[in-house]
């Protein structure tokens, strides 16, 4: 049981600083949110940077063009890059954390010899079609259909939180091809040519106002069958490959970026004014603030507990779904903490004046996205109540 | 004793809430509040009309007033309701909906007006009285993005000193003191009917979304969020009318706690029925066309109106 | 909408302070907690001297010797008695709050007879006879069983909670008199003597170690089939009857203590010493403190709806759970904020020389009590979402 | 970085476990705890023969021993347990179970020594040093009932300065710092533990209950209890071997902000896991011969030993 990292691990992170400390004084602040090939080329430009140095799909094979990165160096990766503040994976996430994981595992050479390569460059920007209005917590009872006709399978009806579907290139699906079959038993993968007729993309407003996700509607989209990972109705098990893919980091990017976000919310207090005084001089506020803070804490070392089981056992355990419990509540009261903080000033998205308003107000709304995105906290608790604890199934 | 809505209350409520229905519609306002018009002169005209700003005129108290500011924040109708109800009998044009009235709170590091547009009279209460300003007299200036877009904020950086500003006085003393808590309890009374509407909201859904080949609602998870905010709501409702009671002298109550009491109570109520709202939508909670989150939005407005939760409670533990 | 008293009320309420001033003086002061016989003798002579004043079963008809108040009346006199620190009801509970009512509604003349008059007198102590170790949140599926064997019947089994019953006359007891039957369906009420043989009394202890508390074994009780109230397997119904008689009184005394409790947390915060200053010094112990106070005085008004509503309709209708929900969870709070400003001194079930530490400690532990007792706040929350919200049931 | 038990330290909870099993069974202690003999010598003794108190004379660091106090504490051992650890190696017998110390925190209101009858020496750290005093001096007198049987407490009126007490300056400026810090996180260990304990205990009963037909852990409400349960464990534990390894030199993080988050989010993981471990059990939760109350209570009482959750945040707020 040890904190420390190794020399090699310390070899790592220095060669990592030395690189980001030449390479991002070149790389310009990143584009519009709302500018979406801007975004594009930014992200993309950043992750040929990162091919080009031997950074690329840090956690992938050596045999597919990764680096084979350990779960500790890509932890460290992770905090150079958020120290530095390079820019963020982006657009790149999809292709590189999920579907590109899934295809290493799955996909024909062809269909690797297709992708891999240019997912690691930045040139295929990938999207994500799983969940359906429909299906959301339960993502089994997804109905979007698709009929074998030929060569091909014919895709109807609908997606949601496709995010990036306006510019990506490919589109990992799954849907259903046999409606007649238990639910789990009759879904299928399929890479899916975001350029296809019969595709058409709306944007989806948040409760920030924001566009960032859309969805999508298929109104008899023809989609090769070469283009189908895996087996014909065993789509839902190619879709669970990413969860051993995973080793821990998932999170370490919001961990990060939270720590900060709680010294943001301690410094904002010693200058907030309150009465004759601080903020920071009421003593119950700071206790608070002590306690979350103390909670973010020991969360950082549960993600280092993940990646170390990780690293012995290849998977993590009981530890993933804990983290997300625990963070999704700590982030609601993290930011239930900040709007108390400034009071009248939570009213505002922007920041005002040199009020960090937007940050914090953005932040909170931000949390409540974490207790539902990928598996409410409701459901999370089922699966640690049942999988982990043994307790009898919902029925 | 006799704490229960009388039978003309009861039919005020719902007069209200037929009314919000029929012309705040949430499909229209969340229309609306995308535009620069989020509330346009016609209907807050028909608010006039319907008499929500001169129930005093009328011969009804802060009890009934309290009944009809529920129905409003259940409804999620927009404007600035409580400013223009205390400004009626104040300042012409209140009463009858021709003229909306507005709040500014002066804060120290930021002061946000809402509806500025549409509002030409802004109140501001000083420690020994209230008084009126001309809203442009504050230099309000828009903020993009404000958070509840039902309420878009105005931020006001020069200090506000009303009579410099060309203000009116408009009255002082104890008088100034029961406006101002009637402006509390009336904020409550919105907030609790936003704790009530989040509720009712997201039953309906429980009982209609199926996942996993059920109602949602079947799940106790689901179940107990729902019953949390009944419970929610009736516990800030109580508090609410106990105070309009209290402000009225229909309780022995201290009317200074009992408005500090509602006003924690039910802006607690509403923050968090809010936010169990969106979750029991799940994902589809998160979306801008579901309403869930409106619920949530506009009860953090209501909290950072008239006095944080926080700040009253302060005020009721200094009574104890 | 109006919490004034009318002058009815008022004067009802002077005539019961004079009265109680009058006889207060010369009631003596509770008996040690342990002396069971000693506090009967108390709580009977109580009762006895509200008999012949005319404030015995103060809810009850007045044709069955009760006073028959509106729950109005009823509030106020529970408000008087506790305001004057009368004895409690202690001992009578069961007969005049539970057994009795039923028997009003349900029982033959012979047996209101037998019983009425005694238990508003004060002669007759009941104790109540329905959870079982394994029937505690499913009272339904209780297993004491009474088979019939000629004019009596023949009771086996095990009960529990069944307070002061070392000392009471008279159970009121559940039995399962159809095995076969829907668990709801083979149920009987009975009129238990505790001097029958066959009943052994063991004391149950709590978590707060007093045995206010018993477990009852049943080992081929003979009970006269003449003690059935209401039908062979009609029992369940006769058991819920009493819930039509409550009418919002239920919590008022706990209220109004819990009121007192919590003025007596500030005033026990103003002399804690906290570094140079005292607890009270500590504006976040205030606002959670205030925080609380602000939920009771609502919870205060809550309550006087209920009686309101039921004075007009003779019931309760939602009020009823929500308030016992948020009750529970408020005293939840109230104690851990307790033991929070105690901080050590929490450790100590007794008084520590001049700090109150005993009251609050055990008002934890009652906090725990609420939450659990007469249906935890889970199944309280199940009843409020199907039977109010009309959500799906359980299955 | 290897931040997970090695092979030794499983193996060293196993063997903690398995004594505690079988020396402090539930059932055995229940019935000690209610006479005035809470911990009789020879179990003490066997303590030490295991060599809970001489971990680091036999070359083993804080993370072994917090290894060893969180499976002290999932077993409810009673006893001054961490205090005689500290003093292993400074009072004589201490560390091979033959002395047992105790601790006294003086504190201006009430001050409380547990186990004061079993312990002949008793600790009390100053601003500045750590001394040891004979418990005598302290003239304690014992609580009849304290809150948690298993502590049981005895108060102490008078001032306590070490110095005037007879007592012994055993440790001073950073030594003494790093005692105390130890003592913190031993504790924070051990209420772990107890999250840890109360958690196993309800979900065991969650399985084996049944109520309308099945067992209660098929209920969500049980079973999210459950699971919150297993949350708070695990980030408690996290947080105990995160400061345990700052203590050792085996991390960058500052060992006093480590130590303090630690207390903060064991001892709150314990409160809870205590508490939700008797709403699991229902009435049977409420009775004494129902082990689930007995986490609660040692929850308590491990929170108000080294500080509380409440001052240990204020501390790691200072950091911030």
């Amino acid at each position: 049981m040890d904190l420390r990292y190794t020399d090699a691990e310390e070899q790592f992170r220095l060669e990592l600083r030395t690189w980001l400390a030449s390479v991002l004084p070149d790389v310009g602040p990143p584009p519009a949110r709302d500018d979406w090939q801007a975004r594009r080329d930014y992200d993309a430009a950043w992750q040929r940077m990162l091919f080009d140095a031997g950074y690329a799909g840090i956690n992938w094979p050596a045999e597919y063009g990764g680096r084979g990165a350990t779960p500790t160096e890509h932890l460290v990766f992770l905090e150079e890059t958020e120290r530095a503040r390079a820019p963020y994976v982006g657009m790149n996430f999809v292709g590189l954390l999920h579907a590109g994981p899934t295809l290493v595992v799955e996909a024909t050479d062809a269909q690797k010899t297709a992708h891999l390569p240019g997912i690691l460059r930045g040139d295929q920007i990938w999207c994500q079609g799983f969940s359906e209005p429909n299906a959301g917590s339960d993502l089994a009872s997804l109905r979007t259909k698709a009929v074998r006709d030929g060569d091909d399978y014919v895709l109807s009806g609908q997606k949601i939180w496709t995010s990036f579907a306006h510019v990506a290139d490919y589109c990992e699906i799954l849907v259903r091809t046999d409606p007649d079959a238990p639910k789990h038993k009759g879904i299928t993968w399929l890479i899916l040519p975001m350029d296809t007729p019969g595709i058409d993309i709306r944007p989806l407003r948040t409760m920030e106002g924001s566009t960032e996700f859309a969805e999508m509607f298929l109104d008899e989209v023809r989609v090769p069958v070469a283009n189908r990972v895996g087996d014909e109705n065993d789509g839902w098990r190619v879709a669970m490959v990413t969860l051993s893919f995973e080793r821990g980091t998932a999170f370490v990017s919001e961990m990060l970026q939270t720590l900060e976000l709680c010294r943001d919310l301690a410094e904002l207090a010693r200058h907030i004014t309150r009465g004759s005084a601080t903020a920071w001089d009421d003593q119950g506020l700071r206790r608070e603030l002590g306690h979350l803070a103390a909670e973010l804490d020991a969360l950082w070392a549960l993600t280092k507990r993940n990646i170390s089981e990780a690293t012995r056992t290849g998977l993590v355990g009981v530890g993933g779904n804990v983290f997300k419990l625990a963070y999704s509540d700590l982030r609601h009261r993290l930011g239930e903490l900040a709007l108390r903080l400034l009071e009248r000033a939570s009213l505002s998205l922007d920041d005002l004046g040199e009020l960090p308003t937007g940050r914090h107000v953005q932040g909170r709304i931000h949390g409540i996205s974490i207790s539902i995105a990928a598996g409410t906290s409701q459901v999370q608790k089922n699966i640690v109540a049942e999988r982990v604890l043994g307790l009898p199934k919902d029925r | 004793m006799d704490f229960w809505l009388t039978d003309e209350q009861q039919a005020l409520a719902d007069m209200v809430a037929a009314f919000a229905a029929d012309r705040f519609p949430p499909e229209h306002t969340a229309v609306t509040e995308d535009t620069d018009e989020v509330v346009n002169p016609t209907a807050w005209s028909a608010l006039g009309e319907l008499g929500v700003f001169s129930l005093t005129a009328d011969g009804m108290g802060v009890r009934e007033a309290a009944v009809v500011f529920e129905q409003l924040g259940r409804g999620l109708v927009p404007g600035p309701l409580v400013a223009t109800w205390l400004a009626a009998g104040l300042i012409d044009g209140a009463a009858d909906g021709t003229v909306a009235v507005t709040l500014c709170e002066p804060q120290p590091d930021a002061t946000l007006v809402e509806h500025a547009a549409m509002a030409p009279v802004c109140l501001v209460f000083t420690d020994e009285a209230l008084w009126s300003v001309p809203t442009a007299s504050l230099r309000p200036v828009r903020v993009e993005r404000p958070l509840d877009a039902g309420a878009p904020v105005w931020q006001v950086t020069d200090d506000v000193n009303p009579a410099g500003l060309g203000g009116t006085q408009l009255a002082s003393g104890e008088e100034a003191l029961t406006l101002w808590r009637t402006g509390v309890v009336l904020t409550a009374a919105m907030a609790a009917g936003v704790a009530a509407g989040a509720g009712e909201l997201a039953t309906a859904y429980a009982k209609e979304r199926e996942q996993f080949g059920r109602p949602i609602g079947g799940f106790q998870a689901v179940k107990h969020l729902c019953a949390d905010m009944l419970v929610h709501t009736e516990v800030a409702r109580s508090a609410v009318y106990a105070a309009a009671c209290a402000l009225d002298g229909a309780s022995d109550d201290d009317p200074g706690v009992a408005v500090s009491a509602a006003k924690v109570v039910a802006g607690e109520a509403a923050l968090a029925n809010g936010r169990a709202g969106i979750q029991v939508h799940g994902g589809m909670g998160f979306t801008w066309e579901v309403h869930a989150q409106r619920y949530w939005k506009r009860a953090v407005t209501l909290d950072a109106t008239f006095g944080t939760a926080d700040t009253h409670a302060l005020r009721v533990a200094d009574a104890l």
